[in-house]
């Protein structure tokens, strides 16, 4: 799938040349099984956590884009019996391994108050990362609140050498922008309290009427990466999109993760979790 | 029944000690003898995926003795409108959907990889018809790679719109037919639905099966606070410990209805689990869903019961 | 069925969103209006011992709407040997064994104790005959304190040796027989492991039930390191969270197989739980095991679904 | 159930008179539903565990030999989803409430690890409780291992007027010796690390040998309790022995803890946990 399916599609191809070969490979395989790394530190990142661990015995450079499955190694399963399965998440940082957490469930949650020397059980790095920015192009990184957080990744592995466009509920939860250390960051917020007050797609559409080779990097909630998706179509620039689904394994085997694509289903741990946009139904 | 227990053929509190079993060499499934007594549930882990993601490391540590495939049908199935998946108290349901390639596909492009395993193969076939069964065993039983097969019998049977596997004389017929058309063992996997378990047990056994698994999954469904079911097709299949006394139950109901050998599966994740099912009557075990949470949650047990077993005065060689 | 639902009536998502639910009044159960809608499992909470035990105050916090009485049998029971409890994974096992004075002492000595409380009264029976039973229905029924009968059909019929619950015929004429002997309401507690519970249901319906009730326990069982039972006649009931994804499919079939009121029930504790029995299509819930780790679980659940029907704009008045 | 059973089956009475109406009430009502009591402390006392709680919503003076329900408030659920059920522990002393807990198992090791402020559930108290021994009598305190638990309430009800003899695994468990304040206090151990190498029944042997107007109060292991009563029915003098079953509720509801006595089975819950040694089949 991938590419393929797009192509098949005969849609457009980039503005700007592809290297025949990406310098970063899109998966860095995961050792086989689950791992328990300890707990460095926890602290507060706007309105989410920032859990740093020290897996010693995982690869030193996931790709960007890759995510982790992740549960405590003590306490996971709460009264009613959730969370059980592990979840997932992507990290916001290697060197040390890293991961911003946003506590909406009952699983989340636990991973956000993990304290440090406790243990976390991981399997990882899983899926496939993003694709290095084209030569030429520049690197328009576009998150939606907890979606930053392979956006911070990326823009470490670049060096910086990006720009980042990020929206948030508020300023509070836009304190986490600090995590995505791009050469120029754009904020916005739904309720105004800092930026532009609006949504993320309103800094991109602007940006991309200013013109540029583009590539863009996206992730957050399901509606504004379709808003993305279809603003890159419009402009004619590719876009790397970071999806969510529910998982359950996230090493292809349960199925559970099913994401369609012009394709048909596939799997998005395995296939995914970034997903070319042209590759969109 | 629990309740009352009057009249019933209540099973006693006898005690078949694992450790017994153990020190036996596991019964051979037909002409199959499993180097060891831990398989993997159907349709809950990707071999072929799982090499691509933790790479050649899996080969070295492969968690299972013997390696079962994802239940294949005759046609191409997409699988079932997400979600497909929601977690439950200590367990998972899943409407999965069976989807796969087809028997052609997997014929050509699965199984010549899975072939690289370093254990005996298994594959899990199913059938809307007995003639797509049939269909389905001869092409697969022929193939040299497989060691056995395995019917997923928890179909509706297009012709009588009866679960075959709810149904011992549909599950006489299903096996029957497809006896003859290869010399592979044949293991058939039970409906935990069957008003009468032993008793479909005993049609398999008489139509010459050589061995059955249980359970598959149970019936089950949730709801969010608005009322809405969590899973697309509106339920799914229950795994994990939840259903682990109950399964546990089918198996030793069955154990003592068949002469076959029995894989026990539902809820096991450590040795203690497994001990169980032996206790109960399963000579093999099954693990599914733990895999989703440890990939390697096979390879413990699997080591755990190797060791127990070498332990005895006929040591056997188990890798 | 999950994995294929090929050619099955697989249920839809469709929301049935509890408040709606709550904001109408209960239905009536035959002539019988129950007050709320939380009711107690049977043999999950003795009133009489919890009022020695807690005193009056009980009567001022009773945490269900309707009190449903342990199983009476015609003849008194000793019960099972012990032991009779086992905790499982997020529920436990039981063998008690419907341990009771008979129907003689229940009527003199505890009916007119239970009277005091400040709910309605349910009775349970269960007979080991259609004799058994009607003699049951017809002394129980011709009791003032009595607003209802539940008929638990777990036990095997003596003649036929068919469990009557797991069979649409006996069931049926079990309810046929008993029917003409009272006017009180008949609820009618199906079997789990009935092979088509809708079709069950049906038949209590057709043979004039006011009602049904689900889930009874599963058939379970556990070991111990050793390989000996952890229950004394061998295997038990399986009750608690773990059982409440197969219980709410069930309760989901009937509901929509029958027009009767169904009381849902497994694994409840909170009021959560409740309100995903009320998206099945129950009108009533109870409360069994959950009671056994809070005395006044139900309580919660109680005073929170009375609170939600009040919000409706036709409010009703539950204590 | 109680004094009738034995009656009925006409065994010989108790040597000493006993009070018309006992001073106690052989049990204490209590609330409904279940509380949540904060732990004061949790210290080591020899082998096991004391833990002290804040039960200002239960009764002050709960009877000894009752019993509680007990739950961790947060984290009673074990990654294997066990424990699920409460768990019945006797009081070891009232004011503060406190239990003393040897962690054999899921239930028992959560609860021993509690930390001062945590959350505990509890229903209670339950059962029926020891009565007071009869005028005159001395009160002869038996226990085995944890068994002392209900011992320390009893010699605390008694002001001290009582002897014990109390039996341990060894010296270390034996140091949980000092929560039974008893005018006199022998021990016995199985390694003979501390006090008589033997069973504890070997002083009560001796010490019924010695003579005098004796009541039993035991607890222990159930062969212990069995060999106690046996000893009493020998010498003639009156036992109360404290027993255990597996209990889901600890109120009556589940009928989970059968036990049988002279009138068949009952709910040990309920009826016991202290059953007369005359009462036993
Ligand atoms: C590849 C990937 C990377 C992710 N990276 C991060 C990250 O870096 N930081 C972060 O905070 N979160 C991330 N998530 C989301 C995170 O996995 C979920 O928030 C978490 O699983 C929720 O679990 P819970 O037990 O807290 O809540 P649950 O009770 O499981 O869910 C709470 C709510 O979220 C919904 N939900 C749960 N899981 C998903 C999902 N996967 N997709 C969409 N909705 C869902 C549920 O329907 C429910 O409404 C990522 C998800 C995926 C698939
Ligand atoms: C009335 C009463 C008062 C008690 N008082 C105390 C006390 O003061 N201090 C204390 O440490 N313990 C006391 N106990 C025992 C305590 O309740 C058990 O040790 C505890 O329930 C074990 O739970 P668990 O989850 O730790 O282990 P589990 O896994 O439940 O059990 C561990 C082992 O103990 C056995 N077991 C469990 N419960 C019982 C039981 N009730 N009777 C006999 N065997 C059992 C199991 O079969 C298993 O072998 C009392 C028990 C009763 C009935
Ligand atoms: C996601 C998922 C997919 C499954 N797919 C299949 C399948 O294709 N064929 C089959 O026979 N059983 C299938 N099963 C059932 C398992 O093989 C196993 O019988 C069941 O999950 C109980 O074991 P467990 O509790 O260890 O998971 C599936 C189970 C799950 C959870
Ligand atoms: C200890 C125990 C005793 C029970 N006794 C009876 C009974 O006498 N009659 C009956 O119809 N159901 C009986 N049940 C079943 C419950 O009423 C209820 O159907 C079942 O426990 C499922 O609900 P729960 O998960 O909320 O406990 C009993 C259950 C338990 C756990
Ligand atoms: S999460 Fe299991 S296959 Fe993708
Ligand atoms: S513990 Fe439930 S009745 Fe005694």
């Amino acid at each position: 799938m991938g590419r393929t399916a797009a192509a098949k599609s005969g849609q457009e191809g980039p503005p700007t040349v592809r290297p025949g070969k990406s310098e970063w490979p899109r998966r860095v395989t995961a050792p086989p099984g689950r791992r328990r790394a300890r707990v460095l530190c926890n602290r507060a990142a706007g309105r989410y956590r920032l859990i740093e661990v020290d897996d010693d015995a995982g690869p030193r450079r996931p790709t960007p884009g890759q995510f982790y499955m992740l549960a405590s190694a003590e306490g996971w399963l709460g009264d009613d019996g959730r969370p059980w399965l592990a979840r997932p998440f992507s990290h916001v940082r290697s060197e040390p391994l890293a991961f911003l957490i946003d506590p909406v469930g009952p699983g989340s949650r636990r991973l956000a108050a993990l304290q440090a020397g406790q243990g976390v059980h991981l399997v990882g790095p899983l899926g496939q990362g993003f694709r290095p920015p084209a030569t030429g192009a520049t690197a328009l990184l576009v998150g939606g609140g907890i979606g930053i957080a392979p956006l911070g990744a990326l823009a470490q592995r670049l060096g910086g050498a990006c720009e980042a466009l990020l929206g948030f509920k508020d300023a509070l939860a836009a304190e986490a922008a600090a995590l995505v250390a791009a050469r120029r960051v754009a904020l916005a917020t739904d309720d105004g309290s800092l930026g532009h007050h609006g949504l993320v797609t309103d800094l991109l559409a602007r940006r991309l009427e200013a013109g540029g080779a583009f590539e863009l990097f996206a992730c957050g909630p399901e509606p504004m990466l379709r808003a993305v998706a279809e603003a890159a179509r419009a402009a004619n620039v590719p876009a790397q999109l970071a999806f969510e689904a529910p998982m359950a394994c996230g090493f292809g085997a349960c199925f559970g993760c099913a994401f369609e694509t012009q394709a048909g289903w596939m799997r998005l741990c395995l296939e995914g979790p970034v997903v070319d946009a042209r590759d969109l139904p | 029944m629990s309740q009352a227990d009057a009249g019933g053929s209540s099973p006693d509190r006898a005690v078949r000690d694992p450790a017994t079993t153990l020190r036996c060499e596991p019964p051979a499934i037909g002409g199959f003898r499993p180097p060891g007594r831990v398989f993997n549930g159907s349709g809950t882990f990707d071999a072929l995926a799982a090499l691509e993601v933790f790479g050649d490391a899996l080969l070295a540590s492969f968690p299972f003795d013997v390696y079962v495939s994802k239940t294949i049908t005759l046609a191409p199935r997409p699988g079932n409108p997400p979600p497909r998946i929601a977690e439950c108290a200590i367990g998972m349901l899943n409407s999965i959907g069976l989807p796969n390639k087809g028997v052609e596909r997997f014929l050509r492009e699965e199984l010549p990889r899975l072939a690289r395993l370093p254990v005996p193969l298994c594959v899990s076939v199913m059938g809307f018809s007995r003639q797509e069964l049939a269909e389905l065993v001869a092409r697969v039983g022929e193939r040299g790679e497989v060691a056995a097969l395995e019917l997923n019998v928890s179909c509706p049977n297009v012709e009588t719109g009866l679960v075959v596997g709810q149904d011992p004389a549909e599950t006489a017929r299903a096996v029957e037919r497809v006896r003859p058309l290869t010399e592979k063992p044949l293991i058939v996997k039970l409906t935990p639905t069957a008003a009468d378990q032993a008793a479909v047990a005993r049609a398999a056994q008489a139509a010459g099966a050589d061995a059955v698994s249980l359970v598959n999954t149970f019936p089950g469904t949730a709801f969010d606070a608005r009322g809405s079911a969590l899973l697309g097709p509106g339920r799914g299949g229950l795994s994990g410990p939840a259903i682990k006394p109950i399964a546990l139950a089918q198996v030793r109901e069955v154990a003592t209805a068949v002469s076959l050998p029995v894989i026990g599966m539902g809820g096991i994740c450590e040795t203690t689990d497994a001990r169980e099912y032996l206790a109960a009557g399963a000579s093999f075990v099954a693990v599914g869903t733990a895999s989703f949470r440890d990939p390697l949650a096979g390879l413990a047990i699997r080591r755990a019961l190797a060791a127990e077993g070498q332990e005895s005065p006929a040591k056997r060689a188990i890798v």
